[in-house]
């Protein structure tokens, strides 16, 4: 594939995501109300960990890990940000500030706003940055040693870049009983909080976290935006291998077996829309 | 001599950092955490000085020094610039405060909305582009290699339910709660297999990447017991 | 903002039974599997024996309170929260039901949701077991399913039962990797071959790509790894700088991990060092060029294509370079020794599409090898992927044998050429244009290579520092111009064109070739459809007939063939390069070079010694990581089924 | 909210909107006079469209350099803190960068310091993280025992084995062969398609002024 042709795709796609994007948003007006999401039981642990911070004045421990602003994981920072607010406001009524750390320099001022703007108090002092980068060790390392040293967090919940350093994290938490919920967007950071954590999302999940926990239907702007794509990608994809399916079978009468194809996938989408 | 008090200091907080294993005993465990602490202070003292000299220090050689241009834009070009970033920099101080949001929301909105284009357009055409089309593309021997034919198919197949698996909406009941279909599970179930086979042998390769180091450290050690 | 979190809108589900739904073909399966599903029992393998409880929630507050607060062991208990302890029990197994409780006593607008109000205790057995086929048709884990809670009371966890374990663990993971460092009789591995096989052909093209690179080369080197992964990769990005300075090519060191920049220099400083007993030194801004860190990850790396100029044009420690690079085109090659899939991905996302006519060289850890792959496969611009500690050893061995002079085949120990310290006055780093000071040592040409030995003389870089001959080697010949024209091709084709390894085009590719590229013919095939091509002198490829032209020079100096043309000068930095192989530091710098009494041989050789046994322990490592997971995992599943098998409440007082 | 705070809020939705779709057409149209076929002045167009996303890209990364500056005050901050409290271990942190920065600069850029002890820390770090990954792989049915658990397990057990060198487990590594050629990739597929896929839509919806995370 060239360049033209790849900025070509690149360009109509980015177009297609922006009228995504809009459509989703105007569906939400017109609605006005959230939408039926389907169940992610990681989260269900959180109200639990949310009392025990209330109750026992522990802190809740949220981390963006690598994931910063103006890097390629300043999505993820987003959305991580997004869902600590909902969390951080949920944990209110405990007496001790929820603690929220970073790897990423650029994260900092977003993970202060963050308290400053959820939590009713002055909180700043909780907000923590450890050198630096994705995969930090320093970052694991040192922020297990400082939390294990004062404050012993009710649960960590670890959303944002992580690699392999989260199983150190994860095994502190687990040697001293803190709750754990996992999701990174490296791939590395993902198997290792699938393996160990106590909650785990997977991957893209983190970015449909924030519609789960937010009563505001905006929050779900991402979701169904990336639904609509996600059928589409997955239309395309067998269209793509019924297009090169019918040109190894049938070289000369390719096109009738693909608008064929075409047509029975349409009619199964439309089903299965119905049904 | 150098070299020597190199590899003491090296055995030595090796072992600090071992003790870790000990767990949290009294004493015991402090050195473990005076060894993280250490590398911490390291660490971002190390950041520092690679983001001043390799960062900063151009910039203001160029302020100082017109005559001699630094980037390819010009000194004058160079100058702004760097009065830009420090004029956010010193903003992003103001934004946990709340003081000026509109200038510092502003500011912010640069940085977050350039990293965020930066990173769609990456993704679309390092990834998503050039991982759709090798997934749709069938293999050179296909058909006359049935083995490879079945592969092919498989990989397909778990690419879209692994996608599928993700799929958020779902139809409420007649309760209200979340029903998804039958077929919207079963898709799901097929996709949950091959993301749980592909994390699990991501897991095992971190592991054996660690395990490489591990026994580097040790070697390391023996190198100097014995 | 209490306002914005409702956690009843996603526990509603849970709290009113909703109906059992029509049993599937999915709710069949899991009849048959579903001794493998115990939610909520398997925890208990991580709790200690004196306080198990059931119930992954803070289902009670009550108890919550008296556990969160009270953070001592139960038998400190007074008798009154003993108790209350007792009273919460019966209300904590009821399993995943129960986390509504909490939120009805932590969620404000209670009222609002009627449903919520349910509460667990009240749910019926069926009910219940309605909720648990509910959600394991969503194919997940019931929420009581893991731990949320803590393992133990006590305030120092190694000391408590759920420590020994652990502990139990370490030290057999440490056993079974000091064993080979210990005792060699239990080193039985089998080291990894010397060569990479038949279905290793990408990693082998790697190789070849570095060697093909010549004195006018540029190779951009992304080091995106920091000291954690510096025990698996250090290793392979030694050999590579060592190949690259041994072609003579000149490596830019870039990555966007600022300590990586830092241990750079550490690198290059110990390559130095095993260089300096023959008087080397590897000279800053001249013969390698550290450039400064790229920040902000995928924007930095973008950045990188965007403003290579800007980015090639000041060192790390904020010198200006002075080669005027203008773009990423300039570099022959980009060389990426990553540790993680991320960063790859990083890097063929923002870098690689910059222009069709960068390749990509990759070497990962063993933990981004299975991933890497992925991308591999996807784009053909991707070279590699040579991953791991037993690639490293395999690439170590090609190096040795490739730049091997010293042991001529059949000869145990054939006289060694003995290097002097050359007669060069070090420049000093300020002096930036100064001549790279590899000294070489010439050594006869190998009998693959056909071309006669002529100089290098390119128009855009200084030429190469003459040659000091060691005393026992023969005195370089002088150029003599070749008589005979040489048979050359030209690229003509406007898309990349493909050199592969046979004349086919399902044969591997070797390298990718651009209009403009000549190469030197050596034959055809039967059809006179492809030509054979020199790539260098010991690699040949074949490249399809229509996408060139051919013609006749006197004597080829283009840049494709000038390696063909360079006698086989050894640079002095192969000695030692497995030195590093074993430990951090290479010891032969403390060889005085002009001793010839050193068996060189031996110096070369002396840090196998380490090497088997990391390789066995490698394998032993390995070994006992497997036999601790599947243990665990047996004695995980068997407690699955043995608490399946006991009703709930008898284990609760235990 | 009040009418300057709602200004504010258009004001910085405004400039979002702005920068990000210059950024996203820089980037997409930029850099390829081959996007603009026959036109006469292709090149300059190409060179002209890339050049806002090149200032950007310039002022973030060096903003991201500031940024790492406000990380080590906010570290050393939080670290002085915790000593006043009584956390002595705190001085360890403090020293060891202070000695750092003195060690570099008095002695002209000389990075011994990294290898004699960053080095052999993070490397034991990085070590010990083996250990802690057994144990939570061992654990991993005990924590969830269920059919994923399982098929994770299994998987993770196949790719440890097979990369042992022996000759008695070729069978394993064929398996292990197709393991990574087939599922694996096509699960590995789908998470990276996944994340790309929800980064471009975050990323677009961002890029056109859409998100609220950071204005409040």
């Amino acid at each position: 594939m060239d360049a033209t042709t790849l900025q070509v795709i690149s360009i109509a796609f980015v177009l297609m995501t922006a009228l995504l994007v809009y459509t989703a948003r105007y569906q939400q007006g017109r609605r006005g109300r959230r939408r039926n999401w389907r169940r992610m039981p990681a989260l269900e642990r959180l109200p639990g960990w949310t009392a025990r911070s209330i109750e026992a004045d522990k802190p809740l421990h949220c981390a963006f890990g690598g994931a910063a602003i103006g890097g390629e994981h300043t999505a993820a920072a987003c959305a991580s940000a997004e869902f600590f607010h909902h969390v951080i406001a949920g944990a209110q009524q405990s007496d001790s500030a929820p603690i929220v750390s970073t790897a990423a320099a650029t994260t900092l001022p977003l993970a202060q706003d963050n308290l400053r703007r959820a939590w009713e108090g002055n909180a700043l002092s909780r907000a923590q940055w450890y050198p630096t980068g994705e995969r930090s060790l320093a970052y694991a390392a040192g922020l297990t040693a400082a939390l294990q040293d004062s404050d012993e967090p009710a649960a960590h919940l670890l959303a944002g870049s992580f690699g392999p350093e989260l199983a150190l994290l994860l095994d502190a938490a687990d040697r001293r009983g803190q709750g754990s919920l996992a999701v990174s967007d490296q791939l590395e950071g993902q198997a290792v909080a699938y393996a160990m954590a106590d909650a785990v999302l997977i991957g893209e999940e983190l970015f449909a976290a924030p519609a789960y926990v937010s009563e505001e239907g905006r929050a779900g702007i991402d979701a169904a935006a990336l639904d609509a794509w996600r059928g589409l990608l997955i239309l395309f994809l067998a269209l793509l291998l019924l297009f090169n399916l019918a040109r190894a079978l049938a070289p000369q009468n390719w096109l009738i077996i693909v608008l064929g194809g075409a047509a029975l996938l349409l009619l199964a989408a439309v089903l299965s829309r119905r049904g | 001599m150098a070299e020597a008090t190199i590899t003491l200091a090296g055995f030595v907080l090796t072992l600090m950092v071992f003790s870790y294993l000990l767990g949290d005993l009294p004493y015991i465990g402090n050195l473990y955490r005076i060894a993280v602490y250490i590398f911490v202070g390291m660490a971002a003292a190390f950041t520092a000085i690679v983001s001043y000299e390799g960062l900063l220090l151009p910039y203001l050689q160029d302020i100082q020094d017109p005559t001699t241009s630094w980037t390819a834009l010009g000194s004058g070009a160079d100058i702004v610039i760097f009065s830009a970033a420090a004029l956010i920099g010193a903003l992003l101080l103001l934004k946990p405060i709340g003081a000026l949001s509109w200038l510092t929301n502003s500011v912010f909105a640069v940085l977050i909305v350039v990293g965020a284009a930066v990173a769609a357009v990456g993704a679309l055409s390092g990834t998503l582009i050039p991982l759709m089309s090798a997934t749709g593309t069938l293999p050179a021997a296909f058909l006359s290699d049935f083995t490879a034919t079945v592969d092919a198919l498989l990989i397909v197949l778990g690419t879209c339910t692994g996608l599928y698996y993700f799929h958020y909406q779902a139809r409420a009941g007649d309760d209200g709660a979340p029903a998804p279909s039958r077929l919207s599970s079963g898709l799901r179930y097929i996709g949950k297999a091959f993301l749980v086979t592909a994390l699990g042998a991501i897991y095992a390769s971190t592991l054996l990447s660690s395990l490489t180091i591990l026994t580097e450290r040790i070697g390391f050690l023996f190198s100097i017991g014995g | 903002m209490n306002d914005d979190f409702n956690w009843l809108e996603y526990a509603e589900p849970l709290a009113e039974a909703p109906p059992a739904p029509r049993p599937s073909a999915l709710q069949r399966l899991r009849a048959r599997f579903g001794w493998l599903r115990l939610p909520g029992l398997m925890r208990r393998l991580r709790l200690p024996k004196l306080r198990r409880r059931r119930g992954g929630q803070n289902a009670d507050a009550g108890y919550a309170l008296l556990e969160a607060r009270d953070e001592r062991p139960i038998s400190q208990l007074d008798a009154r929260l003993l108790a209350l302890r007792e009273r919460a029990e019966p209300a904590i197994n009821a399993e995943a039901a129960l986390s509504t409780v909490d939120e009805l006593l932590t969620t404000p607008p209670l009222q609002e949701k009627p449903g919520g109000l349910i509460s667990a205790a009240a749910l019926s057995q069926a009910q219940r077991q309605q909720v648990q086929m509910l959600q394991d048709i969503v194919g997940a884990p019931a929420p009581a399913a893991a731990s949320g809670e803590p393992a133990r009371l006590g305030a120092l966890p190694g000391l408590t039962l759920g420590g020994a374990p652990r502990l139990l663990l370490a030290v057999s993971m440490l056993l079974a990797v000091c064993l080979p460092f210990v005792a060699s009789e239990y080193v039985v591995d089998e080291l990894p071959p010397s060569d990479f096989g038949g279905d290793r052909a990408d990693a082998a093209a790697a190789f070849e790509q570095l060697n093909t690179l010549t004195g006018t080369d540029y190779v951009l080197v992304a080091l995106e790894y920091g000291p954690t992964s510096a025990g698996e990769l250090d290793q392979l990005t030694d050999l590579f700088l060592r190949q690259i300075f041994a072609q003579r090519a000149k490596p830019l060191i870039v990555s966007s991990n600022p300590i990586a920049i830092a241990h750079a220099q550490n690198i290059i400083k110990r390559i130095n060092g095993s260089v300096a007993a023959a008087g080397l030194k590897l000279v800053n801004n001249a013969d390698y060029f550290l450039l400064r860190y790229l920040p902000g990850g995928a924007l930095g790396t973008r950045e990188l294509r965007e403003n290579f100029a800007d980015v090639a044009r000041v060192s790390a420690r904020g010198e200006l370079i002075n080669r005027n690079f203008k773009a990423l085109t300039d570099m022959k090659l980009l060389l990426l020794v990553a540790e993680s899939i991320d960063v790859m991905r990083n890097w063929v996302e923002q870098v690689l599409p910059a222009s069709q006519r960068l390749t990509l060289l990759a070497a990962t850890g063993y933990a981004a090898q299975p991933l890497a792959q992925a991308y591999a496969d996807s784009q053909e611009r991707i070279i590699g992927i040579i991953a791991g500690a037993r690639d490293a050893y395999t690439y170590a061995e090609k190096l040795e044998a490739a730049y091997s002079t010293f042991k001529p085949e059949g000869a145990p120990q054939a006289p060694l050429p003995q290097p002097t310290a050359p007669p060069l006055t070090p420049a000093p780093e300020s002096e930036i244009e100064a001549p790279a000071l590899i000294a070489t040592v010439a050594s006869p040409v190998p009998a693959a290579a056909t071309a006669s030995p002529t100089p290098l003389a390119s128009p855009t870089v200084p030429s190469i520092p003459s040659v000091t001959p060691p005393p026992t080697a023969s005195p370089t010949p002088p150029p003599s111009p070749t008589p005979e024209p040489v048979w050359l091709v030209e690229v003509t084709s406007e898309d990349t064109a493909r050199i592969r390894r046979g004349p086919t085009t399902v044969d591997d590719i070797l390298q990718l070739a651009y209009a403009g590229d000549t190469f030197e013919v050596i034959g055809t095939n039967g059809d006179g459809s492809w030509y054979n091509i020199l790539l260098s002198p010991r690699i040949n490829g074949w490249i399809a007939a229509f996408l060139v032209e051919e013609r006749y020079e006197a004597g080829g100096a283009t840049a494709a063939d000038a390696s063909a043309s360079l006698p086989r000068e050894q640079t002095l930095l192969r000695w030692d390069y497995r030195a590093s192989l074993g430990k951090n530091q290479p010891r032969l710098y403390q060889v005085n070079p002009t001793d010839t009494s050193i068996d060189w041989e031996y110096v070369l050789l002396r840090d196998r010694s380490l090497e088997a046994p990391r390789l066995a322990a490698l394998s032993l490592g390995t070994l006992a990581a497997a036999l601790i997971i599947v243990i665990g995992s047996v004695v995980g599943a068997l407690r699955a089924i043995g608490g399946r098998r006991q009703p709930p409440a008898s284990e609760a007082k235990s | 909210m009040g009418f300057l705070q709602r200004l504010g809020s258009a004001f910085s939705a405004i400039i979002a909107f702005l920068v990000g779709v210059i950024t996203l057409v820089s980037l997409l149209l930029g850099g390829n006079p081959g996007l603009f076929g026959d036109l006469p002045q292709a090149a300059d167009l190409a060179a002209l469209l890339a050049l806002p996303a090149a200032v950007l890209l310039r002022l973030v990364a060096l903003v991201i350099a500031l940024g790492v500056l406000i990380g080590i005050a906010n570290l050393l901050l939080t670290h002085a803190q915790r000593l006043m409290r009584g956390r002595a271990l705190s001085a360890a942190l403090l020293g060891s960068f202070a000695l750092t920065l003195f060690w570099y600069v008095a002695r002209a850029g000389d990075t011994s310091l990294l290898e004699a002890v960053q080095l052999p820390i993070e490397s034991s770090l990085a070590a010990l993280l083996c250990l802690t990954l057994v144990g939570g792989a061992a654990r991993v049915i005990a924590k969830r025992a269920d059919i994923w658990s399982l098929l994770f397990v299994l998987s993770l057990l196949i790719v440890l084995l097979a990369s042992l060198p022996w000759a008695e487990l070729e069978p394993l590594r064929a398996w292990r062969d197709w393991l990574l050629r087939v599922p694996v990739s096509a699960g590995t597929r789908a998470l990276l398609l996944g994340i790309a896929l929800a980064t471009v839509v975050a990323g677009v919806r961002i890029a056109l002024g859409q998100d609220r995370a950071y204005r409040g």
